[in-house]
Parts: structure tokens; C-alpha cells; sequence
């Protein structure tokens, strides 16, 4: 896209925002601790970022750390404290 | 066919010939009869249209944007207050691309409240990005509508039309009108076809939020594209001849403009009068001109620059006043003039706000004060209000 | 005239240290202008605020391309934004960071670092997830912009200065005593 | 054995812009597992738009159509009846709007388009005030609330009137089908949803959407707060349909100081305020009961 030949006639959008990483938006990040996950799912059922990914039934949830906007709300409704929010800096960036 | 009809009826008449697809209208004197004679058509099947009885024109708009985006061919009509309501969606019409064409029934904004003509709301709206023609009478506004179709759906366009037919003085008054079969409207306005509407199995966005780096550029094709439609809307004039019969002139007409010493700028139904008066002066040996602009937007700024290489002192006559410089159409033609400063005069008339009557008589003045000027006489007021009562005896 | 940009994220004050700087200098008998670039704040998204600094008044109303500081309120910033687009050649790079300047790999002559995070939790500005960094790292800034002494910053804090104003003074304070670094 | 209860296909991208913990971001993913594809979505400049994020890039996977900030009902005519006049079939119009861009500045064209029985969902994410410009009051703000225009001060106390009954109204105008819905119980907004998708006529939803931000809250708590709201009757889920309501949770048993003190915009409260919104809850509550008592059975 350089001039304003390249744009489409009108505004309408030419893609999804999967390439746009808000995860670099946190401060804080969810670690997920298998040992207590009983995997019922209700990190994935209230995500809003879509961070948490279980590819088939049964699997273990796993955060998708480049979108994952550090909000809190799986660990918070984790019924078995199985998800610890923790501060970005003491583990490597992205 | 020939018919009588009101040039509300025309309108209508226009939209079922265009067979357009989604009405989105509210009533507003003086444009109401346009809005019901769609509603009788659509009731008993004359016309195959959805017909949204909106609760505001602002809503007519709206719809109408949503509509067309799915690909329908879209169709409204407003007058004054109804019009500047719409202001808002005007813009995103425009920038939305969307061809939607709207007859305008010219009324004043109140206050003062005044349902009659003039060009107050038209004018008003003059920098939304949407094309403006304006008609003579009520054949051409029949005709305009059915140009503006193919002009505003054209690929290299897709903007917006407003065609404006004054208030009462055309909405209401029967004229003599000759109405084209739809197969040969069918032939000259082909269905409406969009590249850019909803595909639901490639969902896009269709607004979305630009940010800086890329809202100019956007905002640079709307103007390239009201650019290029100085050029169709020649072309819609010459295919419509070809097909109809009726040749308009393209954007503007030179009416006994070949010699002539003065010519008076001027738009809708008082061109007819205007020319009238001209016919009278040449009969006395006056050399008189009129130029109809039939596009206001985009202005024929140089057709208008030919013509002042010839025509050594131009007047304009506005039925809209913009606190500024005068009436809005004075302004631009002293733009467009610009390059020609010293060589040719100038003179701004305002007249016929509110519904005034512009009559014969008003013209010869006015071209007689033109030829004054023309003839090296005192300038006078540059700009000056037509049959203002302000106690001279000038009227 | 010196020009300040400031790198933050939504929520920790970027643009309220671009305004408490400028009101500094103003109480230093200087004129000054702040203001953010206009875009979509969000918490925790990337913002940038700009302040110019001069001893005549400032007319000019567009962005600042070629600061002579870039203050950066958080640096996991520095893996994403390119911080120093811009900056002069002897400008000066002041990072609120918890480590050395050897590794947060700021390839720069003139670094100044502060822990400007732990001082503000310390002093209870904002939380562990959205801690207020704006009022100690202007104080830090001080120690390296001589145009604006530590007093006023201290001042403009003490009189406009969102939330605790005693607290964020002293955050100010105690960060302009801790800022490390060459520059 | 672990078991989604919900449809996992999505219909949002990742990267959208939504704040950390936005409930409106989170009700859009449910609402849509519920509409499926064939859906084309129409939405006023609000945060949502916002959070659909910057063009070129668009969050849904879905069509949208966007528009200026009081159209949303005149928009979804609109579009339904080109798709009507094209013959392009089962397809769901979905109008998703705030709460102020629906009871202040919508109302306009949602009462046309009910009154026209335009055939379409209408969604209203209910952040109870207006988010997108920095908190300010809307018809949705509740008692007491604050926000940045009803800041409190020696002269008032924050948000002097209730929320406006805007289900109520609606029924009135007539919706025919009306139900409400919060970000902590997906599974209901997706039934409800469902079944919303299969009655013709407007479709009214209206959905609790917490906003860490503006009611103050920690993004970590936005969905925990939304639960307590239905957990202490301040926002019971229901359905209205025929004339007749259904209670669809009906789970009031904790006061309305459990819901209230958790939230920044209520910290300033006294005791008398605590009590009068009790007071109205309850009352709320019961009338609400009294109405599903003659009613059909819930949906979910």
C-alpha cells in the first residue's frame, strides 16, 4: 500500500487482526499449572482476547501468548487456582 | 409517452423507470406528493420496491447506505429542513462510495419559516462529496434522474446525486412531459452492479476507522472521483440524445451565449424565465446571453473560463446567500473566472429567497444593469439583492 | 528549544508527565507545549506524548521527529517500539527499567536508567499490573534536563499532580536521586 | 470428562483492540457462536467499533456494515430489505450497539424499526455509560453511579436517576422476542440467541457488559462482577415473548452491597444509598416473579 492508487474504493477492511500482537499490552501474564488443571474449560469459555487454545476436547489449555492482553479473568474464575498471574519482566519478553 | 405532470410525479415517474430497489423516504412539504406517489406504486406492484416508511430522513439515509451496500439500487427524496437533517449521512454516503440518488425539492431553512423555493438547503450541502445537478423543468428532472443513475453507479464514479427541482414552482406546477418506455430506459440504465457490496462468504468491514497515515489518500479519491464526473456527465448527455432525443448540453448550456456582450449565470427553474427576458432583449438588438449550469458539483469551472474569454461581463443570479461572498454560485464562478481578472466584470445578484417570484420583468433589469457595466458604466454594488424592498423604486 | 517524547502504555501517565514537565517549565519562567498523539488509548497499549521546551514561545502544532530526549516509562517497551526513531545524535535516552543498562540492550552513548516502578509501588501509585510511573520518572528526568531543576518538577507536581500529590513528590524526589548511567 | 458447552467455532479474530477484560468483546464471542455465519452485522461508531480495530485490519468474521452513532435500527432496515428485494434468504440481521447509543441517541430509529417490524436482532452491550468517549452518563447509568459527568460533588450525589426500562419500553413498541443476557453465563446468550435467530419480527437483547475501566473494577474481575450482578438481582436474566415472561436463572441470594463495593464507581456510597437500591431491587425483583408467574416456560 503506497500511494492512493493502491486503496480499495471505499473503506472496507482487507483483513483479520490475528497479525496484531496485544500482547505486548500486558504487564502481567497467566502460567497455567497442568497439575491442578482438571480442564473444564472455563479459562477458554471467558476469555475476550481468544488466548486460550484447546485444539480438541480433552486437550490442556494453552495461552497464545502474543495476543494474551494479561487481563486476569482466567485466573480469576479458574475454579482450581490452577492459573497464576505473573509479572512480565522476571520471564523473557515475547 | 407524453403526459402532464408535476415534476414530483416526474421524480417518481424516474425512480420506476430506474426500477429501483429500496426506498428509504419521509414526507416533507414540498416533496411529500413524490414520497406517496412511490407508496401507490409499490402498493399495487407498479413498482417492485422495498419501501422503508423511515421515522426521520436522517433514518432514510441510513438505510438507504445499509441497502446499497448489499448491492440494491437505492432512492429517497427530501426537501430543506429534511436535508439538513440528513447532513450527517450526506458525508458518509459519499465516502462510503455509495451511488444513491436523491431528488431534492428545494425549499428555504427556517427561520424564517418558509416552505417555498430556494437554494439555501442545496447549498448547504455543496461540500458532502455528493454530486448536485440542478433542472429547468420538469421534463429534465424526469431525464436528470435517469441520467444521474448512470453517472453516479458509473465504476470510475460511485458517488452520490442529488437532483434538484425547485419547490412548488416545479414539484407542483404540471408540465408537459414525455415520458420513455422502461425498455428503453432498460437499454440506456443497466442494473446496478457494485465491485464493493456484502459477500458473506468474504466477510469485510465496510467503514472501519482510518487512522492518519492513510485518511487523506481516501478522502483524495473522492475528489478524483467527482473529477472524472465532469466527463461522464457529458457522456450520460450524449447517450441520452442518442437514445431519447433530448440533448441537455452536458454540464452546462450556452443559451445565445455565440456574440453575446453580457450572459447571466444561473440554475433550476428561473433559467426558463431568464431566458425568456433574453429572447426579449435580442428582439430589441441587445446582445444578452444565458448559461444554465446544469452540474453544480462538479463545477464546470472550465467551461465557464472558455465562456469568459468571449463574454466580457458575467452575472450570477443565486437563490441562496452564503454570508460571505454573495450567493454560493457567484463564488465559485469568480473562481473559476479568476485567471481572466481585469479582463472580464463581474456581478453577483441575489434574488428569489423564500419563494420570491423571479419574474421577466426582474431579469430585463438585470441585463440591462449587465450591458451598463458592460458599456463601461458605474460599477455599482458588487453584489446586489433583486427586488429587496428597500425603498428604492430599483424594482 | 528541546522536544521530549515519551514512550508508555495506556494507563501508566505518559501524557500526564508530558503535562506535569511542561507546567515545570512554565514555573521556570519558560515557555512550553504537551500533548499526545492523538490515536486510541488503551490501557496497556503503546502511547506516545511529546513536550517542547523554549525560552521563546512556542508556535509550532505538528509531532516531534527529532527529540533531544526520549523518556521510555516502561521497558518491555524497547522489544516493540523503535524508542530512538529520530532522536539527535547527542540526545539522551532516560529508560525506567529494574535492570543494568548493559542488558536492556539500548545500543546508545548517552543512557540514563531509573527504577522508576519499584519507587512508585513503594509510595502506592497504582497497582502491580498498572503501576504509575509518570511523577518519579519526570523527577529522574530532571537529573538529566538541566532546563528543568527538580524544584519545579516538585512544584508543578505539588499543584496539578493526579492522585497523592505528597507521594508522587516524593516519588519524583527519590527517583532523581536514583537515576544511574551515563549521559 | 472434559466437555465444551459450547460451540467452539469462532467468529472474532484475535488482536482486536478491546481493553483488558472488556465484556463487550467477550458477549460479541458468545453472541456470535450463537448466530453462526449468516449473519451481517451493522454497528454505530462506539467502543465496539473501536475495539473492531484500525483499518486495513477488521476483527469479525463476519460482515459489518458501520454507521454514524443514532442509526442502528435504520441501518438494519435497510439492509434487510435489499436482502429481502434481492432474495438473498436466511441470512440474520444483527444490530449490536451500547446502551447510550441505543436508549439516548438510537431510540429514535430502534422504535421505527420495530414499529416497521423490521425483521432483525438488536444487541445492546450495556456498559452502563458512555465508554468510548471516557465514562460519561448515559440512559444506562444506574443510581448513584459515577462517572466523569456525574462526578458527585456538595451538590449532587453522582447519577440522580435510574436506568431507563428500556426492555419495557420496547415491549411496549413491540419486540417480539426480548431477553436478557450477561457476559458470566455464555451458555444462556447463546440459547437465547438461538432462539432469538428463529422468531421473525425485532428481537430486542439486552446484554450486561462489565468494563473494567468504567465501572472501575480489575480487568481480572470484569466477568466475577457481571455474576454478582444477576447473583443479587440487580440484573435478572430473563425472557420476554407472546406477552409473556420466563425467568431464565432464578438465583437472587446476595445483597446488593456484595454486587456494589466492588466497584470503584460505587466506593462513595453512604448507607442510605445502599439501602434505597436494595429497596428497589427487591421490588424489581418481586414484580418481575409476579410476571413470570402467568408466563411460558424459560428457554434455557
Amino acid at each position: 500500500m503506497e500511494t492512493y492508487r493502491d486503496l480499495p474504493q471505499s473503506t472496507y477492511t482487507l483483513q483479520t487482526t490475528e497479525s496484531v500482537r496485544t500482547g505486548t499490552w500486558r504487564t502481567l501474564r497467566p502460567v497455567i499449572d497442568q497439575s491442578k488443571c482438571v480442564r473444564c474449560y472455563a479459562c477458554w469459555k471467558f476469555c475476550p482476547d481468544l488466548s486460550i487454545e484447546v485444539h480438541e476436547e480433552g486437550d490442556y489449555p494453552k495461552v497464545d501468548y502474543d495476543h494474551c492482553k494479561g487481563c486476569g479473568i482466567c485466573s480469576n474464575e479458574c475454579p482450581k487456582q490452577a492459573i497464576q498471574m505473573v509479572r512480565e519482566e522476571s520471564v523473557c519478553s515475547i | 409517452m407524453l403526459d402532464l405532470m408535476t415534476a414530483n410525479a416526474a421524480a417518481a415517474k424516474a425512480a420506476m423507470l430506474a426500477r429501483v430497489e429500496v426506498i428509504a423516504a419521509y414526507p416533507i412539504t414540498p416533496q411529500t406528493s413524490i414520497s406517496e406517489k412511490l407508496a401507490e406504486m409499490c402498493a399495487n406492484n407498479e413498482l417492485r420496491a422495498k419501501y422503508i416508511k423511515v421515522e426521520s430522513e436522517h433514518s432514510a439515509m441510513a438505510a438507504l447506505i445499509g441497502a446499497s451496500f448489499i448491492g440494491a439500487r437505492t432512492f429517497t427524496a427530501t426537501s430543506s429542513q429534511g436535508l439538513a437533517l440528513m447532513h450527517e449521512m450526506l458525508f458518509w454516503a459519499a465516502g462510503a462510495r455509495r451511488p444513491i440518488v436523491m431528488p431534492v425539492v428545494s425549499r428555504a431553512l427556517g427561520p424564517p419559516w418558509n416552505i417555498w423555493t430556494d437554494h439555501m438547503d442545496v447549498m448547504g450541502e455543496r461540500d458532502t462529496g455528493w454530486l448536485q445537478f440542478f433542472c429547468e423543468n420538469n421534463q429534465e428532472t424526469l431525464d436528470m434522474i435517469l441520467m444521474a443513475y448512470r453517472i453516479a453507479e458509473d465504476r470510475d464514479i460511485m458517488l452520490p446525486a442529488m437532483v434538484i427541482e425547485d419547490g412548488f414552482i416545479l414539484s407542483h406546477t404540471f408540465e408537459k412531459v414525455d415520458v420513455p418506455a422502461i425498455e428503453e430506459v432498460d437499454f440506456y440504465l443497466h442494473p446496478f452492479n457494485p465491485d464493493v457490496k456484502v459477500n458473506l462468504n468474504k466477510p469485510r468491514r465496510y467503514g472501519s476507522l482510518v487512522m492518519p497515515d492513510w485518511a487523506m489518500e481516501f478522502r483524495y479519491n473522492n475528489a478524483l472521483a467527482m473529477e472524472r464526473a465532469k466527463k461522464k456527465v457529458v457522456e450520460a448527455g450524449t447517450a441520452f440524445k442518442k437514445a431519447f432525443g433530448r440533448d441537455y448540453g452536458g454540464l452546462l448550456e450556452e443559451y445565445r451565449c455565440e456574440d453575446a456582450e453580457v450572459a447571466l449565470v444561473i440554475v433550476g427553474s428561473a433559467a426558463g424565465t431568464a431566458k425568456v427576458s433574453a429572447d426579449r432583449m435580442r428582439e430589441r438588438g441587445k446582445k444578452v446571453g444565458v448559461l444554465k449550469l446544469r452540474a453544480f458539483r462538479p463545477f464546470p469551472s472550465d467551461e465557464l473560463l472558455a465562456v469568459g474569454k468571449r463574454v466580457g461581463t458575467i452575472g450570477v443570479f443565486d437563490r441562496s446567500y452564503t454570508y460571505g461572498q454573495g450567493g454560493a454560485i457567484f463564488g465559485e464562478v469568480r473562481n473559476a473566472l479568476f485567471p481572466l481578472a481585469g479582463q472580464v466584470r463581474t456581478k453577483g445578484y441575489i434574488g428569489g429567497l423564500g419563494g420570491r417570484d423571479v419574474t421577466e420583468n426582474d431579469f430585463e433589469k438585470i441585463f440591462e444593469d449587465l450591458l451598463a457595466i458592460s458599456s463601461g458604466g458605474k460599477a455599482g454594488k458588487e453584489i446586489e439583492w433583486v427586488a429587496l424592498k428597500d425603498g428604492s423604486l430599483r424594482w | 528549544m528541546i522536544e521530549v517524547r515519551f514512550h508508555g502504555r495506556g494507563g501508566q501517565g505518559a501524557v500526564v508527565a508530558s503535562e506535569l514537565l511542561a507546567r515545570a517549565a512554565v514555573m521556570n519562567r519558560l515557555h512550553a507545549a504537551a500533548f499526545p498523539f492523538f490515536g486510541v488509548e488503551r490501557r496497556g497499549a503503546p502511547v506516545t506524548a511529546f513536550c517542547r521546551i523554549d525560552l521563546k514561545p512556542i508556535r509550532t502544532h505538528s509531532e516531534i521527529y527529532y527529540p533531544d530526549y526520549v523518556v521510555v516509562l516502561d521497558h518491555t517497551l524497547l522489544g516493540m517500539t523503535d524508542v530512538l526513531h529520530g532522536l539527535k545524535p547527542d540526545g539522551v535516552v532516560l529508560i525506567n527499567t529494574s535492570k543494568e543498562t548493559c542488558d536492556i540492550g539500548v545500543k546508545w552513548s548517552r543512557v540514563a536508567i531509573v527504577d522508576a516502578t519499584t519507587i512508585a509501588l513503594k509510595y502506592g501509585l497504582g497497582t502491580e499490573s498498572a503501576p504509575i510511573v509518570n511523577t518519579a520518572i519526570i523527577g529522574a528526568f530532571s537529573k538529566v534536563c538541566p532546563q528543568v531543576p527538580l524544584d519545579y518538577i516538585l512544584e508543578s507536581i505539588l499543584k496539578a499532580s493526579p492522585g497523592d500529590k505528597s507521594l508522587n513528590a516524593a516519588a519524583a524526589k527519590e527517583a532523581y536521586e536514583a537515576v544511574k548511567g551515563e549521559w | 470428562m472434559p466437555k465444551f458447552t459450547l460451540p467452539k467455532e469462532e467468529y472474532i479474530s484475535k488482536g482486536h483492540s478491546g481493553c483488558a477484560g472488556c465484556g463487550a468483546t467477550l458477549l460479541a464471542r458468545h453472541v456470535l457462536k450463537g448466530l453462526g455465519p449468516r449473519t451481517i452485522i451493522n454497528a454505530p461508531a462506539c467502543c465496539w467499533s473501536v475495539v473492531q480495530g484500525v483499518w486495513p485490519r477488521a476483527a469479525l468474521k463476519v460482515p459489518v456494515i458501520d454507521h454514524a452513532f443514532e442509526c442502528t435500527g435504520a441501518v438494519s432496515s435497510g439492509i434487510r430489505a435489499a436482502l429481502d428485494i434481492k432474495g438473498i434468504e436466511d441470512v440474520t440481521v444483527v444490530g449490536f450497539a451500547g446502551d447510550g447509543g441505543t436508549v439516548d441517541i438510537g431510540l429514535q430509529a430502534l422504535s421505527g424499526a420495530i414499529d416497521r417490524r423490521t425483521d432483525f436482532i438488536y444487541v445492546m452491550y450495556d456498559n452502563e455509560a458512555y465508554m468510548n468517549t471516557g465514562i460519561q452518563r448515559s440512559g444506562c447509568t444506574p443510581l448513584y453511579a459515577w462517572t466523569n459527568t456525574t462526578p458527585g460533588g456538595s451538590s449532587c450525589a453522582c447519577n440522580e436517576s435510574p436506568k431507563k426500562r428500556i426492555m419495557e419500553m420496547l415491549i411496549e413498541n413491540g419486540i417480539s422476542y426480548g431477553a436478557t443476557v450477561s457476559i458470566a453465563y455464555p451458555e444462556d446468550i447463546v440459547a437465547k440467541v438461538k432462539k432469538a435467530k428463529n422468531i421473525r419480527g425485532t428481537k430486542f437483547i439486552h446484554a450486561l457488559s462489565s468494563c473494567p475501566p468504567g465501572w472501575k473494577i480489575s480487568p481480572a474481575k470484569s466477568v466475577e462482577v457481571a455474576r454478582l450482578a444477576t447473583q443479587t438481582g440487580v440484573f435478572p436474566l430473563y425472557e420476554y415473548e407472546d406477552g409473556a415472561f420466563a425467568m431464565s436463572k432464578d438465583i437472587k441470594s446476595r445483597p446488593v452491597e456484595d454486587y456494589l463495593m466492588v466497584q470503584g464507581r460505587y466506593k462513595h456510597l453512604t448507607k442510605e444509598m445502599i439501602a434505597e437500591i436494595q429497596r428497589a431491587v427487591d421490588a424489581g425483583y418481586e414484580a418481575l416473579k409476579a410476571k413470570c408467574g402467568k408466563g411460558a416456560g424459560s428457554a434455557v
